[in-house]
């Protein structure tokens, strides 16, 4: 049985299960679900680093009548992520939902279509089917931002999904331009054909306003803190670590896979001024908030503007920068994906502790409640990008792409971004390392489950580790241009 | 000129007009409106423009029925979310305050979220009694 | 045959011209039970337009299309009775329009 | 005469959508979005497009605008505590200009250019569609597609409906918020409406996914018309979403499971998912598409009943208000 449909049928039946039979225990068959997940990613990536790209016709129906699959490098890399990072919320749901039974109720059908949505969007190679994915991603989200009913989550619901809808429009209209022009929807296909004219610029044009709202990237990223920041600690993880990386993923394949080429230097530019825009705004700000949760979502800000430094390092550039950008990103993208679960997780377990949002409220807890304090610092330490860590390695390949090709700007955006990032971690720390309160016995009002704190350190553990085995994503991570001869003509 | 490009045109017109409308309303039921009126322009768009000096062509109308029906989901959730939001908040629209201050309401937030604090410690703390026991069908009524 | 299509054409044009005007109708009010009931002839209209066209393109299946439109057009108008007539909220007024 | 009839057509349909847009009354703007829904099937029809005039007549004139009426009604009710009197009319702030003026001109400019500097395309799946069609089991091409060529859209677009159910019922306020709705006031003219209309409907609903594997129609447009005919009866006073609680959760999800377990079956024999085996594409594909209808009709109504109380509460209402 092949692996690739695989990875969709698990999240599907799980959801159907947790759908049709709420009596179960839905969290311990939900960890179950998601470590046979696991091991399928684990076996597709293992096979794809053998034996290279696979490509899987659903229905038997080839491309471009049917919907194609394509699993390469990047692809298996980020399932292998999604599933690692989601049996580990899981984990921590596992624990962190008993005091919340209406939410448990309904967060795991939620759960499950929103990684089967996730898988699906890894997976696709058709650009219709993607938007049915992007569709199902943010209802799916949406619902979880909004379970608890309470005012602030609805209106945070509510600002999510009107954003959310407008991207998928955009993205839509671009689709629906594309296929006009060219008459498929198969994005390799796609690829060979598309040439540089009006209407493709303006499919690209809607397709990447659409995606980049839906990425919440700024000045279209003023839903982001309040869902994010909102939210259970377990969905504010899976919403910062994966939903978002979602339609930036699309939107690097678009540009740099079945667009290559096509990206203007300056538009690649300037989506690079929206990504560094991004870093300094999204670290002043978490800089200024007053709330933990709000300082970790719009810390999501900023680390999503160094995504977008990709088009300006890999578009008109030598192709040896080109391929170090492209490997920094995605291994960005992986990095930030683990330490912001980590963080939110972390987060989760230090407000329920202190009782209280205010990150005045952390004071003196360092001797308290120090595994959730140093599973927050991990993290923090790849985020800032600090040796050693996925997040370092990450941002030293960027870096070294942004020498090669001469591009200084980038360098001094890359360096300053870092050390916004440090100031804000070390706020978090400062205040809970308060001798002061520590003398005064302030601080923590409960003792928080191991459960919790385990998990929320095994994600930043990872992020650390990725430093040591950065090899490992790397090497799948090549650019995907390279790959499309290979993939001619390869059937299921 | 054909009636496929006309329709395309005055899908175009529609888009455009709803855009119009959708960042001008603040109004959530406006904008659900207007969102829906721009799905329209969207698929017309979709059709009219494949089927433009060429045949018929079942594609695009069988990704518009989907998409008609993706988004009757989509409406009928966010008027769902919405008649929730209005009945808890008594509000048509979003504060346009809470995009920078999302701790306008604090008082009236750290009090629930005080009680939901001790609830999930008394479980946490429940749950430190009895470890062994898994967290079976809690929330089932 | 030409002229016979010619005629089913004609015959759903004059059917969208009275359309449009039902449109002012519903624009002009000026009560929402005026609005609605205008809505309700717009949809029966609109059914009378599907079934010249169904003869002036040649296309059978706009029947169904006219069968479902004649069914569900009423439910809206359901709808707006139940849930919006004055005995269901007894102090409310009719909104006045100035068109 | 043709073109004639497309551009008044056109044109109305423009208006329609201006009226939406500029009408200060909120009811007035839904009305005339329902007149809109109608003129867009109109425009489907005159597209070619049959199937998608049968699911606008059905989902954009129909259920569309039951939900925004009930919308409109639930707000009404609620300002009418607030004594609030001219509660239709639309008082929010607006946005300022230049965003809405940009954005507007803006696509208007990009769209038209798209339009007039189109290439060509080269591949032409229509004709895929027609040499393939003989395989796939049905004779309608647009049911091909759905259901077979690109069914994996189709499986995940259930998806989409059945979690925008979830949330529903996530947000679905609690029991006790409910009882005290008053018993539906019975209405005889309602009521024969009811007896007459209901049969009708169910038939023509069965009809239409019948008639979908040869010609225009299918599980979609079926599954939007049984819904249509369970909101009628709900609002006719049957409490059906009460009598159905028990059976309504495996109604919603029947057709996904049928079409999960079909898709992943084919794959015990070695054969790729979301594959027919050879010879039962045309039964399996009738099967699926009725449990879908089925399905689809449960969720779609379900979208509309699990909303939050509305008018018939007014009593109770306030309670809900912190302000």
């Amino acid at each position: 049985m092949n692996l690739i449909p695989l990875l969709l049928v698990i999240p599907l039946a799980w959801a159907l299960i947790s759908l049709l039979l709420p009596r179960l225990p839905l969290g311990p068959i939900a960890v179950l679900g998601m470590l046979v997940q696991l091991i399928a990613s684990a076996l597709l990536w293992r096979s794809v680093q053998l034996d290279g790209a696979a490509r899987y016709a659903i229905g038997d129906w080839m491309a471009p009548l049917g919907i194609t699959l394509v699993a390469d490098g990047l692809t298996v890399t980020l399932l292998a992520m999604t599933a690692l990072i989601a049996i580990i919320c899981a984990v921590y749901a596992l624990f962190y939902l008993r005091a919340h039974p209406h939410e448990k109720r309904y967060f795991w059908p939620l759960f499950w279509f929103l990684l089967a949505a996730l898988n699906g969007i890894w997976l696709a190679g058709d650009l219709f089917n993607l938007y049915v994915g992007l569709e199902l991603v943010t209802l799916a989200a949406v619902g979880m931002v909004t379970l608890s009913g309470k005012r602030n989550a609805l209106a945070a619901g509510l600002r999510y999904l009107y954003a959310a809808l407008l991207g998928s429009l955009g993205y839509l209209l671009g689709v629906a331009l594309l296929y006009s022009a060219y008459g498929t929807l198969d994005m390799q296909q796609l690829s060979q054909l598309m040439e540089n004219n009006w209407t493709t610029q303006a499919a690209l044009l809607l397709m990447t306003l659409g995606l980049l709202v839906k990425t919440a990237i700024f000045p279209l990223h003023a839903w982001l803190p309040p869902a994010h920041g909102g939210a259970l600690a377990p969905v504010s993880a899976l919403l910062s670590a994966l939903v978002v990386k979602s339609s930036f993923y699309i939107l690097a394949r678009l540009w740099l896979d079945a667009g290559s080429g096509l990206l203007p230097v300056a538009g690649a530019q300037l989506l690079g001024v929206l990504g560094a825009s991004a870093i300094f705004y999204g670290g002043f700000k978490a800089l200024q908030q007053k709330e933990i949760k709000m300082l970790v979502a719009y810390s999501t800000v900023a680390q999503l503007g160094y995504l977008m430094l990709v088009f300006p390092l890999a578009t008109g550039t030598s192709p040896a920068a080109a391929m170090l950008a492209w490997q920094g990103g995605m291994l960005h993208l992986v990095a930030h994906a683990f330490a912001k679960a980590a963080m939110f997780l972390s987060v989760g377990t230090l407000v329920l502790a202190v009782g209280s949002k205010q990150i005045s409220a952390l004071a003196g807890i360092s001797t308290r409640i120090p595994l959730s304090l140093f599973a927050f610092g991990l993290a923090g330490v790849s985020l800032m990008g600090l040796p050693p860590s996925g997040g370092f390695n990450a941002k030293w390949l960027m870096l070294q792409s942004a020498m090669t090709s001469g591009q200084w700007h980038w360098v001094i955006v890359l360096s300053l971004g870092s050390l916004l990032t440090a100031t804000y971690i070390f706020k978090v720390f400062r205040v809970s390392f308060d001798q002061q309160a520590i003398d005064q016995g302030k601080g923590v009002v409960a003792r928080a489950h191991w459960g919790l704190e385990v998990s929320a350190l095994l994600l930043a553990a990872i992020a650390i580790g990725l430093g040591f085995a950065a090899a490992l994503p790397i090497e799948l991570l090549s650019l995907p241009q390279l790959e499309n001869g290979a993939l001619e003509g390869v059937s299921p | 000129m054909t009636s496929d490009l006309w329709f395309a045109l005055m899908g175009v017109a529609l888009i455009a007009l709803a855009a119009f409308t959708f960042f001008r309303q603040v109004h959530l039921l406006r904008r659900i409106l207007a969102f829906n009126i721009m799905g329209s322009g969207v698929f017309l768009v979709m059709v009219g423009m494949a089927q433009h000096q060429r045949e018929t062509d079942p594609v695009p109308q069988a990704l518009v029925l989907t998409g008609i029906v993706v988004a009757v989901s989509a409406t009928a959730l966010a008027l769902i979310i919405f008649r929730r939001f209005y009945s808890v908040s008594g509000q048509v629209e979003l504060d346009e305050y809470q995009i920078e201050e999302p701790t306008q309401n604090e008082d009236h937030a750290s009090d629930t979220m005080k009680d939901n604090i001790n609830s999930l410690q008394d479980a946490l703390q429940s749950d430190d009694e009895a470890p062994a026991k898994p967290s079976a069908s809690k929330g089932d009524q | 045959m030409i002229e016979a299509h010619t005629a089913w054409y004609l015959a759903s044009f004059v059917l969208l011209l009275t359309l449009i005007a039902g449109l002012l109708r519903i624009w002009h009010g000026p009560n929402p039970a005026d609005r609605m009931l205008a809505a309700q002839l717009f949809g029966t209209t609109g059914v009378g337009i599907l079934l010249t066209l169904a003869q002036a393109m040649q296309m059978p299946a706009l029947n169904d299309v006219a069968l479902v439109l004649a069914l569900l057009a009423t439910i809206a108008m359901v709808a707006f009775v139940k849930r919006m007539s004055p005995q269901q909220g007894p102090t409310k007024s009719q909104p006045e329009d100035q068109p | 005469m043709n073109l004639a009839f497309d551009i008044v057509l056109g044109l109305a349909l423009l208006l329609t959508a201006l009226g939406v847009f500029s009408s200060k009354d909120l009811f007035r703007a839904v009305v005339m979005f329902i007149a809109f829904g109608l003129l867009l099937a109109l425009v489907w029809v005159r597209l070619d497009a049959p199937d998608l005039a049968l699911a606008e007549a059905a989902i954009g004139a129909g259920l569309t605008g039951v939900l925004m009426i009930d919308a409109v009604a639930h707000l009404s009710a609620n300002t009418l505590q607030n004594d609030q009197r001219d509660d239709q009319y639309d008082h929010s702030p607006k946005r300022p200009l230049w965003l809405p003026v940009i954005s507007c001109v803006g696509l208007f400019v990009l769209l038209l250019g798209a339009i007039r500097f189109r290439p060509e395309a080269s591949v032409s799946l229509p004709d895929m569609v027609r040499d393939n069609i003989a395989e796939s089991g049905v004779e309608h091409p647009i049911t091909a597609v759905l259901l077979n060529f690109r069914s994996y859209d189709t499986l995940l677009e259930i998806a989409v409906l059945l979690v925008a159910v979830v949330v529903a019922m996530a947000l679905k306020p609690a029991a006790e918020d409910r009882v005290h709705q008053p018993p539906p006031a019975h209405d005889p003219i309602l009521h024969g409406l009811t007896a007459r209309l209901l049969p009708a409907m169910l038939l023509v609903g069965m009809y239409v996914l019948w008639a979908g594997s040869y010609m225009p129609g299918g599980a979609f447009q079926g599954g939007a018309i049984l819904a249509a005919a369970l909101v009628f009866l709900q609002l006719a006073g049957f409490a059906v979403d009460r009598y159905a609680a028990s059976l309504l959760r495996l109604g919603l999800a029947l057709g996904f499971l049928v079409f999960l377990t079909v898709a992943v079956s084919v794959m015990i024999g070695g054969r790729p998912f979301l594959t027919y085996p050879e010879g039962f594409a045309g039964q399996l594909i009738f099967f699926i598409e009725a449990m879908l209808t089925l399905s689809i009709g449960l969720i779609l109504f379900s979208l509309f009943s699990q909303n939050p109380p509305h008018s018939g509460a007014v009593g109770h209402q306030g309670a809900n208000h912190d302000q």
